[in-house]
C-alpha cells in the first residue's frame, strides 16, 4: 500500500486517495509522425525492474497530477514532483545517482 | 421561484455522536491565480478574511474560505446570497484569467458533533486525523469509503463534512453506522 | 481412570466463581469464565475433537494458540455460524455451541478413516498418479469423492448477522504482540514520546511468561506485566490493544490488524470484528516463538501435546492432560512443563530427553523432585486409538528397537522453538538460520524497506530468536529504542526491565526419532497434522524430484492446512533438506503470506454490506420516481429510471406506452446525471478543438454544436452538446458515465500536456437538475407555465437561453436527443424537484407522461442517432459510424487525429454502420451477427456484420435495428442474414438500409 | 518412464513407495541445443511439449531461472475458459480447453480438469447486451456458450443471492465445459513428459544475456554457461520486458501485480465456477474446499509480488454481496503475481526484430486457461518461423497498425 508525498498540497496521500496514471515524460507525437514514433508513444513502455518515472493523481485530495521516481522491486520513492515538468528535476537526478550508482540515468 | 430543499432536509442521527444534515450552504468554486492581488481583495471582500494558505481554511460567522488546490478556492456564503456573490466576483475578477461557479446545490454538508468526532471519521477516512496531523483550520480532501469528500473541524469536537449531493445519502449512512452506539473505539 | 481433568487448584486466567455453561456435539458441558474451549473441553475429558484432513485419523488439542493445527470446530447457529473456529482461541461464553468437523457419521464413528485404513496406497500425490481412466470418472466420481472427504467445516447458510467496520490509524510506532517483550518494547518507544500502539491476539497480557514461572525485576512475572500495563495505560502517547492481532505487515508501514470485538460477547450490539488499517513509521514484531513438534511414530495420537501447551493448561487454566504425562524433548525447556505437572501433583513417568546426558539446571531440578530422566532416550513409538494408552521408548541413535513399555494417558512433546517470523516475513523481511537453537531468525541486517529504503520492522524477544527472559528483555528495550530512534524521537537512557542470566544446556536437534527409524515407522510420523504429512511423503517428494521448498510444499501439501504450517514448516524442511543430503539454509523456506491467522471475510468487507455496499447516486428527482412506479437500472453508480410501469404493466407494455406518449404528446425525462462541464479562459476555444473531432472555437456564443471526443487511439469515447455561454466560456455535456471520466481527462490534458494554455474547468453536474421536455406539446407546457419566450424564432433548435419558467430561474437548451420538439431545461439541484413538480402539474392537460432510459433508447434508435456504449465499444472510430461530417477536415490536430490514420483504420473493409430492416418486421437478436460465406483458417464462420441496437419500434410497429455491416453503406437494399440461437432456428434476413427511420428530414425536432 | 497407475500406486505401495523415479530429470546443460525455451512455466513448458509432439523438434531445452512452474502458472486460481468474444481469442482460448480435456491421459499425470461449468454473471442491462452479443459470437466460433436466465443461475449456484437490491442477477454467459484444473500438476506434467522425451529442462539456471550474429540469435548466456541454439523462444510472464531488453527489443507491455485470495477449506457449497465482472470479483471452489477469489490488478509497475490489501477489499465486499454466506468465512491466504499486461490486454506470440528469436508474452490475467493453446500455437511459430492460423492475429505489428485484439468490449470483460 503505497503512501506518496502529493507535491501539490503537501499530503503523504494513501494509495486509495491516489490514481496511477502510468509512465511519465512522455512526448505526445501526432499528426506527421512516423508509424514508428507514434506506436511508441502509445505503447512501447518503459517497464524496467528498478527506476521508474511515473504519473499520478491525486484524485482524492487536491485532485493534482504529479510525477513519481519509484523503484518498482523495492517500492523506494526517490521522489515526488510537479507534473509541469518535461524531464526529472536536477535534485531527483541527483538523489538516484546517490541512492542507485548503477541507475542508468534519464532519457 | 420556489424555496431549494438540501439533500436529505436536515436528516439526523444519535450515536456516540450526533450526525445532522446541516442544510444549504452557499458554495462558490472559484479558480485563479490564488495570489494575484486582485483575487485576494475580491476574497477578502466577499469572506472578509485573506485567502487562507495551503489546506487551511477561515470560517468567519456565516461565511467562509478553504484551501481546495494551488489554483482553487471554496467560498462559502449564505445560501441565497451564493448567486449575487458569483455576479460580483465575476465583476471584480473582470481581465483576470478565472472561473466561478456557483456549487451550492452540489454539494451535502454534515454536521458531526462529539467527543470522538476524530475518531468516527477516522472510520471511513485514510487520513491523518490525530490532533499532531489533523487540527481545527485545516481542511481536509479525502476518501471517505468509496466516494470524495472534504471535512474540517470547526472545534476540537465538531466537524463538518461536505460530499456531493448525489451521494448524501450514502454518506450519511456511513456516519450513522460509524458512531452508532456499540461501535466506541476510544481511541486516543 | 487417567482422564483429562480439572484440577483443584490453580488457573491463573479462570474466574472460578462464575461458571459458564456450553455445548459441544450435543453435550452440555461447563467450564469458566477465563477459559478458551479447547482448555474447557480438556477440562471435560474431551481429548478427541476432530478427523484430520485425508486419512480422517482422530484428533486431539495439540496446543495452546494460534497454531493449534487440529481443534478446529463448527462454532454458533444460523446467522452467526462459523467454521474452522479454533478451540485454541476461542474464549468459552454462555451458550457457546460447537460441534467436531470433518466425519461422519459421527466423531467416534467415522467412515471416512477407511482412508486410514489404505493409507499406504495414498502417499503424497497420490492423485496426480491415477484416477486417470476411463477420463469421465474424474469429473464424476473420483472428484466428488474427493471433495467430500476433504474440506473441514460445514459451509454457513444463513446471511451474516454481524456488522463489521474498519479504522485507521496513524502511528509512529506499532508494537505487536503484548508478551514481556512487547510491554518492554512499548515502555521504552514510549519514553522518547513516540505515538505508540501495542496490539495484542489474546484478551490477556503476558504472554508466555506467568506459565514458565519467569522472574522479572526480582518480582514474579505477572506482578510485573500488571505494573507494566498500568504504566502504559496512564501515558497519553500509547494506546493499548487486546484481542487484536498484527495480521499483516505491507508495503510503506502498512499494517492490517484484525480486532475481535465481539466474538467473545455474541450480539451484544458491537461490530463483530474491526479492521485496523495502520500507517506506522516503525513496527516492532513481539510475537513470540512457537513449540516445535518431534517426530516419532504416533506422534498424531490424542493426548500427545506440546510441552508448552501442556504447562499453559496446567498454569493457566488448572486442567490437567492427564494423570500420567511423559515428556520427551531435545532442550530443556519442557523441563518446566514436567516440573509444573509434578508441582500440580500430576505424575510424569518419565523425561525422555534425545540429548546423550541431561545437565543443565532444570534436569537437575526435575531429578530432585523424584523425576525419572532418561538421557539420549526417545519415543519408539505411541500406543493408542482415539487416545494415549502408552509409549515404547528406545535409543535416540538407534533404529527404534523398544526397550520399554511405559503407561501414560499424556505425552509432552518439544522440538525446540521457532520465532514467530511471519510479520517480519510479510513485506520482503530476510531469514538466517541459527545453529545454535536450530530455527530461522529474522536477519537484522536484512529488514524489510520503506518508501525511503529503510528498515521499517524491528523484531523483539522470542521473535528475534532470543530464548532466556534476560535476553528478551535486553533485545526488546533494543527494539523500543532503536523503532523510536527510526521513527525520529530521542529515546531517553531507560531503565529496562532485567532479569537473572540462566544457564542453558543447549538443544540437541532432532528431526526424525529415533534418528534411524525405518520407512514403516517413518510412515506413522506426522508433520502437518491437519493435511496427514508425514516425514515419509517429503521423503517421497524428494525422492521423486520435487527439490524445491515449494514443490515439495505443494506436492506434499505440508503446511497449506488452516495453521499454515506454523507447526510442521521447519520439521518439514529439515527432513526434506536430510533427504537432499543439503543444508536446512541451502533449501530455503517457504514464503509467509498475510494473515497471520484467518481473518473473517466480513472484517475485509467491513461496512460495505447491504445499504452502504456501495454508493447509490441519486438525482434530485429520485423520489418522485421511486413513488411513481419507475423501474431502475443501474448506471454507473446512478440509479435511472428505465420505465416507470403502471398498474398491470410489463416492462415492455411500460416502455412502448411512454415511447408513443412522448412521440404523440408530451414526454419528461430526467437528464440531470448528463455530464455539465464549464472549460473558461483565453486558450479554451482552443483546446476544445483538440478534445472535439469537430471545430468548437468558432461555435456562436448563444449557440449549441454536437461534438465527438476521441481517445489518443481514435477510438470515440464519449459524445455531448457544447454550448457557448460567452467569449471565453464554454459548457461541455457528456454521457452520464462521462461526466467525471471527461472532466479528468480534461484535467489530465491541461495540467501535464499544454499547462501553458490557460483555461480552468469545473464540473457542475451536480449543481442542476436537467429536465427534458420532449414532443410535439413540449413549447405548450412552457408557454402555459409562463416566462421566457421560448417561440421558434426567440429560440431556434440547437440555441439556449437563460430565462424564468413558471418562476423558476432557468437556462434552456433547444436539443434533442429524440427528434421532436424538445426543451432541455437546467435548473439548481435544490428545486430540481419542485420544477419537475410544476412541470409534471401543468402538463397533465397535455397528456405529458415521465419516460425512461429505454424510451429514450428507442427515440434515438428510431432516429438513428448513435449511442455511446451500444454503436461504441471502445473499438469504432467516427468514421465507422459514417461521422464523418462531425469530423473537422480544417483543424490541423484533434486527440485521436493521428490514430485515425494507421492503416487498420483506413481500412476500406473496416464495418459500417447501417439501418437494418427485417424483412418480417421481426426484431433482430441485440449482438446477433450476420454470416458471410465459409470459415476462417481457425474454422470459425465468417462474419459481414453484427447489431449494436436493436429495438421493437413502436411508432412503426416493427423491428428495426442499427449495425456494423462490411461495406454497408455501398450494400443499401441488400438482404442478409443473422443466425439465430437455438437448435433448429431460423436465420433472421434484414435489408439493409439507412439507419434513419423516422423524420428523415428532421422537421419535427425543428419546429 | 514408468507409467502412473492405480496399479503402479499399488505395486509401490508394497515396498513403502520407495520405487519411484524422479518425475523429471535434473541434467547437466549441453553446449547446443535446436531450441532454447526460456521459462520453464506452464506456456515454455508446453511450447517445448508440442515442439516434440507436434514438430518432432527434441533437442530442447527449457531453462529457469528458479524452480518450474513456480511463476504464474502456480500462482493463478486456474480458471479454464474459452468464451471469447474476438474471434483469435476464441479461436486459441477454445483450442487451449479443448487440450486440456485430454491432457491428463496425453500426459499420462492427472492435471485434474475439472469441466463444471463457468458462468459469467450479467448484472447491468449492458453486460445483458454485452454477454448476448458474446453468446452469438461464440456459436458461429465453435464455443459452446449460452445465456442463460436468473433462475438457471440459481439453480446453477445455490448459495448466490441473485436478487441482490444493488446488482440483481439478470442473466449469465454459461460455458458447461468450462471449469478449473490443478495448476502445479499442468507444469510437472508438461515437465515429465518433456524430460521423458529427452528434453533438459534446466532449473536454478538464470539467463544473463542473449547472444547473436547479424541480427540473429545464436544463444544465450547463463548462470552455467554459453549455451548455444538455432532458435530461442522467450516465455518468461512477469519479465517479459527484461528478457526482451537482453534480445535487444523493446514490448508494448507493464508488469502489474494481480492478487488472489483462498479460504479456509469447507464441505462442497459451489460446483460451478462464477465471475461477476460489475463488482470485479470471480470466485470457484478447489478440491480441497478453499473458496478460490480473484481480485484486480494494481495500475502501478510491480514486481515485488505482493499487491495492495484494498484490491483485496473491493474483491471480498463485492462476493459478500453476490454469495452472503462467504461473510463468515475466513481469507486464509492473500497472495500476488507479476502480470503482463499489452496496449489491447490481449498476449503476443510473435517473431521479434532478432532473427529466429521468438516471443510469447502480455497473457495479463488470463495465462493459465491458454496454457496448452499457447504451447501448440507457439510450437508451430517456433519449427516453421511463420505464425500458423492461431497465432496470426497476435503478431506485434497489430499495435503499429492499430489492429487490436480488445475483448474487454464485451461488457468490460478483459481477462
Amino acid at each position: 500500500m503505497l503512501l506518496l508525498n502529493c507535491p501539490c498540497c503537501g499530503v503523504d496521500a494513501d494509495e486509495t486517495e491516489l490514481a496511477a496514471g502510468g509512465e511519465a515524460h512522455l512526448k505526445r507525437e501526432t499528426v506527421g509522425a512516423e508509424d514508428e514514433a507514434f506506436e511508441a508513444y502509445l505503447f512501447m513502455r518503459d517497464n524496467p525492474r528498478g527506476v521508474h518515472f511515473e504519473r499520478w493523481r491525486h484524485a482524492y485530495g487536491c485532485g493534482k497530477w504529479f510525477l513519481a521516481a519509484r523503484d518498482t522491486v523495492t517500492l523506494e520513492v526517490f521522489g515526488t514532483y510537479p507534473a509541469q515538468t518535461k524531464k526529472p528535476p536536477k535534485a531527483i537526478e541527483n538523489a538516484l545517482k546517490k541512492k542507485r550508482p548503477d541507475w542508468k540515468g534519464w532519457a | 421561484m420556489s424555496d431549494a430543499i438540501s439533500a436529505l432536509s436536515g436528516a439526523h442521527a444519535t450515536g456516540y455522536v450526533t450526525v445532522t444534515e446541516a442544510g444549504l450552504r452557499g458554495m462558490i468554486t472559484l479558480r485563479g491565480d490564488l495570489g494575484a492581488t486582485k483575487l485576494k481583495a475580491a476574497v477578502k471582500k466577499l469572506i472578509g478574511a485573506d485567502v487562507p494558505l495551503v489546506r487551511q481554511n477561515t470560517v468567519n460567522a456565516d461565511r467562509g474560505v478553504a484551501w481546495m488546490s494551488p489554483d482553487e478556492l471554496l467560498l462559502m456564503v449564505p445560501h441565497a446570497e451564493a448567486e449575487s456573490c458569483v455576479a460580483a466576483l465575476a465583476k471584480a475578477l473582470t481581465g483576470t484569467h478565472h472561473l466561478v461557479a456557483n456549487v451550492s446545490d452540489a454539494r451535502a454538508v454534515f454536521r458531526v458533533e462529539g467527543a470522538a468526532v476524530r475518531e468516527v471519521l477516522a472510520k471511513i477516512s485514510p487520513a491523518d486525523l490525530s490532533p499532531a496531523g489533523f487540527a481545527p483550520g485545516q481542511v481536509c480532501r479525502t476518501r471517505l469509503a468509496q466516494v470524495a469528500g472534504a471535512f474540517w473541524l470547526t472545534d476540537d469536537e465538531t466537524a463538518e463534512v461536505v460530499c456531493f449531493r448525489s451521494v448524501a445519502a450514502y454518506v450519511f449512512g456511513l456516519l450513522e453506522h460509524s458512531s452508532r452506539t456499540g461501535s466506541e473505539v476510544e481511541y486516543s | 481412570m487417567g482422564m483429562s481433568t480439572r484440577l483443584a487448584t490453580g488457573g491463573r486466567l479462570l474466574n472460578r466463581a462464575r461458571a459458564v455453561e456450553f455445548n459441544f456435539n450435543g453435550k452440555r458441558l461447563t467450564g469458566y469464565e477465563g477459559d478458551t474451549l479447547a482448555s474447557a473441553l480438556l477440562a471435560n475429558n474431551q481429548v478427541l475433537v476432530g478427523r484430520s484432513f485425508k486419512y480422517h485419523r482422530p484428533r486431539g488439542i495439540v496446543a495452546s494458540g494460534a497454531e493449534e493445527p487440529n481443534a478446529l470446530v463448527n462454532l454458533g447457529k444460523g446467522g452467526r455460524f462459523e467454521p474452522n473456529q479454533r478451540a485454541t482461541t476461542t474464549e468459552l461464553f454462555e451458550g457457546l455451541s460447537a460441534t467436531s468437523q470433518n466425519h461422519w457419521p459421527s466423531l467416534e464413528y467415522d467412515v471416512g478413516v477407511l482412508n486410514n485404513y489404505v493409507a499406504r496406497l495414498l502417499p503424497a500425490g497420490f492423485y496426480y498418479k491415477t484416477f486417470m481412466a476411463p477420463r469421465a470418472a474424474w469429473k464424476h466420481v473420483f472428484e466428488p469423492i474427493i471433495r467430500q472427504s476433504a474440506g473441514l467445516g460445514k459451509a454457513p447458510k444463513d446471511r451474516d448477522a454481524d456488522r463489521y467496520e474498519h479504522f485507521h490509524a496513524h502511528v509512529d510506532i506499532l508494537i505487536v504482540g503484548g508478551g514481556i517483550a512487547g510491554l518492554q518494547a512499548a515502555r521504552t518507544a514510549a519514553a522518547s514520546g513516540a505515538r505508540v500502539l501495542l496490539v495484542e491476539q489474546t484478551a490477556n497480557w503476558g504472554g508466555r511468561a506467568p506459565a514458565d514461572g519467569s522472574v522479572v525485576d526480582g518480582i514474579a512475572a505477572e506482578e510485573w506485566i500488571t505494573k507494566a500495563v498500568e504504566d502504559l495505560e496512564k501515558m497519553d502517547n500509547v494506546h493499548l490493544r487486546t484481542r487484536c492481532m498484527g495480521a499483516g505487515v505491507y508495503d510503506h508501514g502498512y499494517a492490517l490488524a484484525y480486532e475481535r470485538v465481539a466474538d467473545h460477547l455474541p450480539a451484544n450490539g458491537q461490530p463483530r470484528h474491526r479492521l485496523w488499517r495502520i500507517r506506522a513509521r516503525q513496527i516492532v514484531t513481539a510475537t513470540g516463538a512457537i513449540e516445535r513438534p518431534l517426530s516419532f511414530a504416533g506422534n498424531d495420537i490424542p493426548g500427545v501435546m506440546l510441552a508448552s501447551a501442556v504447562r499453559d493448561y496446567v498454569a493457566n487454566f488448572g486442567v490437567s492432560p492427564g494423570d500420567r504425562t511423559v515428556v520427551v524433548t531435545n532442550n530443556d525447556d519442557a523441563y518446566r512443563t514436567a516440573i509444573a505437572l509434578k508441582e500440580a501433583g500430576l505424575d510424569v513417568p518419565a523425561i525422555l530427553d534425545a540429548r546423550p546426558e541431561a545437565t543443565g539446571p532444570l534436569a537437575r531440578r526435575a531429578r530432585d523432585l523424584g523425576i525419572r530422566v532418561e538421557p539420549g532416550k526417545g519415543i519408539a513409538k505411541v500406543i493408542g486409538g482415539k487416545r494415549v494408552t502408552s509409549v515404547k521408548i528406545c535409543a535416540q541413535s538407534g533404529e527404534g528397537a523398544a526397550l520399554e513399555e511405559i503407561p501414560c494417558e499424556a505425552v509432552a512433546m518439544s522440538g525446540g522453538w521457532s520465532p514467530v517470523v511471519h510479520l517480519w516475513s510479510h513485506c520482503g523481511g530476510k531469514l538466517t538460520w541459527d545453529e545454535t537453537n536450530a530455527h530461522f531468525r529474522p536477519d537484522p541486517d536484512r529488514a524489510p524497506t520503506n518508501q525511503d529504503g529503510e528498515g521499517f520492522v524491528k523484531t523483539a524477544g522470542a521473535a528475534s530468536g532470543e530464548v532466556s527472559t534476560a535476553n528478551c528483555l535486553k533485545d526488546a528495550d533494543a527494539a523500543g529504542r532503536a523503532a523510536a530512534k527510526a521513527a525520529g524521537f530521542k529515546p531517553e537512557p531507560g531503565d529496562a526491565a532485567t532479569a537473572e542470566a540462566e544457564e542453558v544446556q543447549p538443544m540437541l536437534p532432532v528431526w526424525v526419532m529415533p534418528q534411524g527409524a525405518g520407512i514403516a515407522k517413518r510412515m506413522k510420523m506426522w508433520l502437518d497434522y491437519q493435511n496427514d504429512v508425514k516425514v515419509s511423503d517429503v521423503q517421497l517428494a524428494a525422492r521423486e524430484g520435487f527439490e524445491s521448498v515449494e514443490h515439495a510444499k505443494r506436492y506434499t501439501t505440508l503446511g497449506m492446512a488452516t495453521d499454515q504450517g506454523k507447526l510442521s514448516n521447519i520439521n518439514g524442511l529439515a527432513v526434506l533438506s536430510q533427504s537432499l543430503n543439503s543444508e536446512i539454509p541451502k533449501v530455503g523456506t517457504t514464503t509467509f503470506r498475510p494473515p497471520y491467522t484467518p481473518i473473517s471475510m466480513g472484517s475485509i468487507g467491513g461496512e460495505a454490506r447491504g445499504e452502504l455496499f456501495q454508493p447509490v447516486r441519486q438525482t434530485p428527482i429520485h423520489d418522485w420516481h421511486q413513488a411513481n412506479g419507475a423501474y431502475f437500472e443501474p448506471v454507473g453508480h446512478w440509479r435511472r429510471p428505465y420505465c416507470y410501469r403502471r398498474d398491470g404493466e410489463s416492462t415492455e407494455q411500460a416502455v412502448q406506452r411512454e415511447v408513443k406518449n412522448t412521440r404523440q404528446a408530451l414526454g419528461l425525462l430526467d437528464a440531470s446525471t448528463l455530464g455539465k462541464i464549464i472549460v473558461r479562459g483565453p486558450d479554451a476555444g482552443r483546446f476544445l478543438d483538440m478534445l472535439y473531432t469537430n471545430m468548437m472555437s468558432n461555435l456562436a456564443v448563444g449557440k449549441c454544436r454536437y461534438g465527438l471526443m476521441c481517445s489518443e487511439n481514435g477510438f470515440l469515447i464519449d459524445d455531448g452538446v457544447v454550448a457557448r455561454l460567452d467569449d471565453d466560456t464554454w459548457l461541455c455535456h457528456t454521457t452520464t458515465g462521462g461526466a467525471d471520466r471527461i472532466h479528468g481527462w480534461m484535467e489530465d490534458w491541461l495540467q501535464c500536456e499544454w499547462w501553458d494554455w490557460q483555461v480552468y474547468t469545473a464540473n457542475v453536474t451536480e449543481q442542476f437538475a436537467q429536465i427534458a421536455v420532449v414532443g410535439p406539446n413540449a413549447r405548450k407546457l412552457l408557454e402555459k407555465l409562463g416566462g421566457m419566450d421560448v417561440s421558434k424564432e426567440a429560440l431556434p433548435f440547437m440555441q439556449w437561453a437563460d430565462g424564468t419558467i413558471g418562476g423558476f430561474s432557468t437556462r434552456v437548451f433547444r436539443i434533442s436527443f429524440s427528434g421532436e420538439l424538445s426543451y432541455e431545461i437546467a435548473v439548481p439541484a435544490g428545486q430540481g424537484r419542485a420544477f419537475w413538480d410544476a412541470l409534471v402539474a401543468g402538463g397533465e392537460e397535455f397528456g405529458l407522461m415521465a419516460y425512461g432510459t429505454e424510451c429514450l433508447h428507442i427515440l434515438r434508435a428510431e432516429k438513428g442517432f448513435i449511442m455511446i456504449g451500444d454503436e461504441t465499444d471502445g473499438t469504432i472510430i467516427p468514421q465507422d459510424l459514417g461521422l464523418d461530417w462531425a469530423i473537422s477536415k480544417k483543424k490541423d490536430d484533434y486527440l485521436g487525429k493521428r490514430a485515425q490514420a494507421r492503416s487498420h483504420m483506413t481500412d476500406p473493409n473496416r464495418w459500417k454502420l447501417v439501418g437494418l430492416e427485417t424483412l418480417d418486421g421481426a426484431v433482430i437478436p441485440d449482438g446477433a451477427y450476420a454470416v458471410g460465406e465459409g470459415r476462417n483458417a481457425n474454422g470459425q464462420r465468417n462474419t459481414i456484420g453484427r447489431i449494436t441496437s436493436s429495438y421493437y419500434s413502436p411508432t412503426l410497429d416493427r423491428g428495426i435495428a442499427m449495425g456494423l455491416v462490411d461495406h454497408g453503406p455501398n450494400r443499401m437494399g441488400e438482404v442478409i442474414e443473422f443466425p439465430t440461437l437455438g437448435a433448429g432456428s431460423q436465420p433472421i434476413r434484414a435489408r439493409i438500409v439507412d439507419p434513419v427511420f423516422y423524420d428523415k428530414a428532421g422537421e419535427k425536432q425543428n419546429v | 518412464m514408468k507409467r502412473y497407475s492405480a496399479f503402479a500406486i499399488a505395486r509401490e505401495a508394497a515396498r513403502y513407495h520407495t520405487g519411484w523415479e524422479r518425475a523429471w530429470r535434473s541434467p547437466e546443460p549441453k553446449t547446443h541445443y535446436d531450441v532454447i525455451i526460456i521459462g520453464a512455466g506452464g506456456h515454455g513448458l508446453a511450447t517445448a511439449y508440442y515442439l516434440g509432439k507436434n514438430h518432432g523438434i527434441r533437442n530442447v531445452a527449457i531453462i529457469e531461472k528458479g524452480w518450474l512452474g513456480g511463476g504464474n502458472t502456480g500462482r493463478n486460481t486456474t480458471i479454464i475458459r474459452s468464451n471469447y468474444l474476438q474471434d483469435p481469442s476464441a479461436a486459441i482460448y477454445e483450442k487451449s480447453r479443448s487440450l486440456y480435456e485430454t491432457l491428463s491421459q496425453d500426459l499420462n499425470y492427472n492435471i485434474m480438469f475439472s469441466p463444471r461449468g463457468l458462468i459469467m454473471l450479467a448484472q447491468t442491462h449492458h453486460e445483458v447486451r454485452g454477454y448476448q452479443r458474446t453468446a452469438y459470437a461464440n456459436a458461429l466460433q465453435g464455443v459452446k456458450t449460452e445465456f442463460i436466465s436468473p433462475a438457471r443461475v440459481k439453480q446453477l449456484v445455490p448459495i448466490m443471492d441473485i436478487s441482490g437490491p444493488r446488482y440483481p442477477v439478470l442473466g449469465g454467459l454459461y460455458q458447461a465445459r468450462g471449469g478449473t484444473a490443478r495448476h502445479d500438476a499442468v507444469a510437472w506434467g508438461y515437465a515429465r513428459a518433456c524430460s521423458d522425451m529427452g528434453m533438459d529442462v534446466l532449473q536454478k539456471t538464470e539467463v544473463t544475456a542473449v547472444r547473436s550474429e547479424g541480427g540473429t540469435v545464436t544463444g544465450v548466456e547463463t548462470s552455467r554457461g554459453i549455451i548455444g541454439c538455432k532458435k530461442l523462444s522467450i516465455v518468461v510472464a512477469g519479465h517479459s520486458g527484461h528478457v526482451a531488453e537482453m534480445a535487444g527489443f523493446r514490448l508494448p507491455i507493464e508488469s502489474v501485480a494481480l492478487q488472489a485470495l483462498v479460504s479456509e477449506p469447507i464441505k462442497p457449497c459451489m460446483d460451478v465456477v462464477v465471475m461477476a465482472n460489475t463488482v470485479h470479483g470471480y470466485m470457484s471452489q478447489s478440491d480441497k474446499g478453499e473458496m478460490v477469489i480473484g481480485g484486480g490488478t494494481d495500475g502501478y509497475n510491480n514486481y515485488t509480488q505482493r499487491g495492495s490489501f484494498h484490491h483485496i477489499e473491493e474483491t471480498v465486499r463485492a462476493l459478500i454481496e453476490t454469495f452472503p454466506m462467504i461473510s463468515r468465512l475466513k481469507m486464509l491466504r492473500q497472495w500476488g503475481g507479476i502480470v503482463d499486461i499489452t496496449g489491447d490486454r490481449s498476449p503476443i506470440l510473435s517473431k521479434t526484430p532478432l532473427g529466429n528469436c521468438f516471443i510469447n508474452a502480455g497473457w495479463g490475467t488470463g495465462g493459465f486457461k491458454a496454457i496448452p493453446g499457447s504451447g501448440w500455437a507457439m510450437a508451430e511459430l517456433v519449427a516453421k518461423g511463420e505464425p500458423g492460423p492461431l497465432a496470426a492475429a497476435f503478431g506485434l505489428d497489430r499495435f503499429r497498425e492499430g489492429r487490436f485484439i480488445d475483448e474487454s468490449v464485451a461488457a468490460g470483460v478483459a481477462h
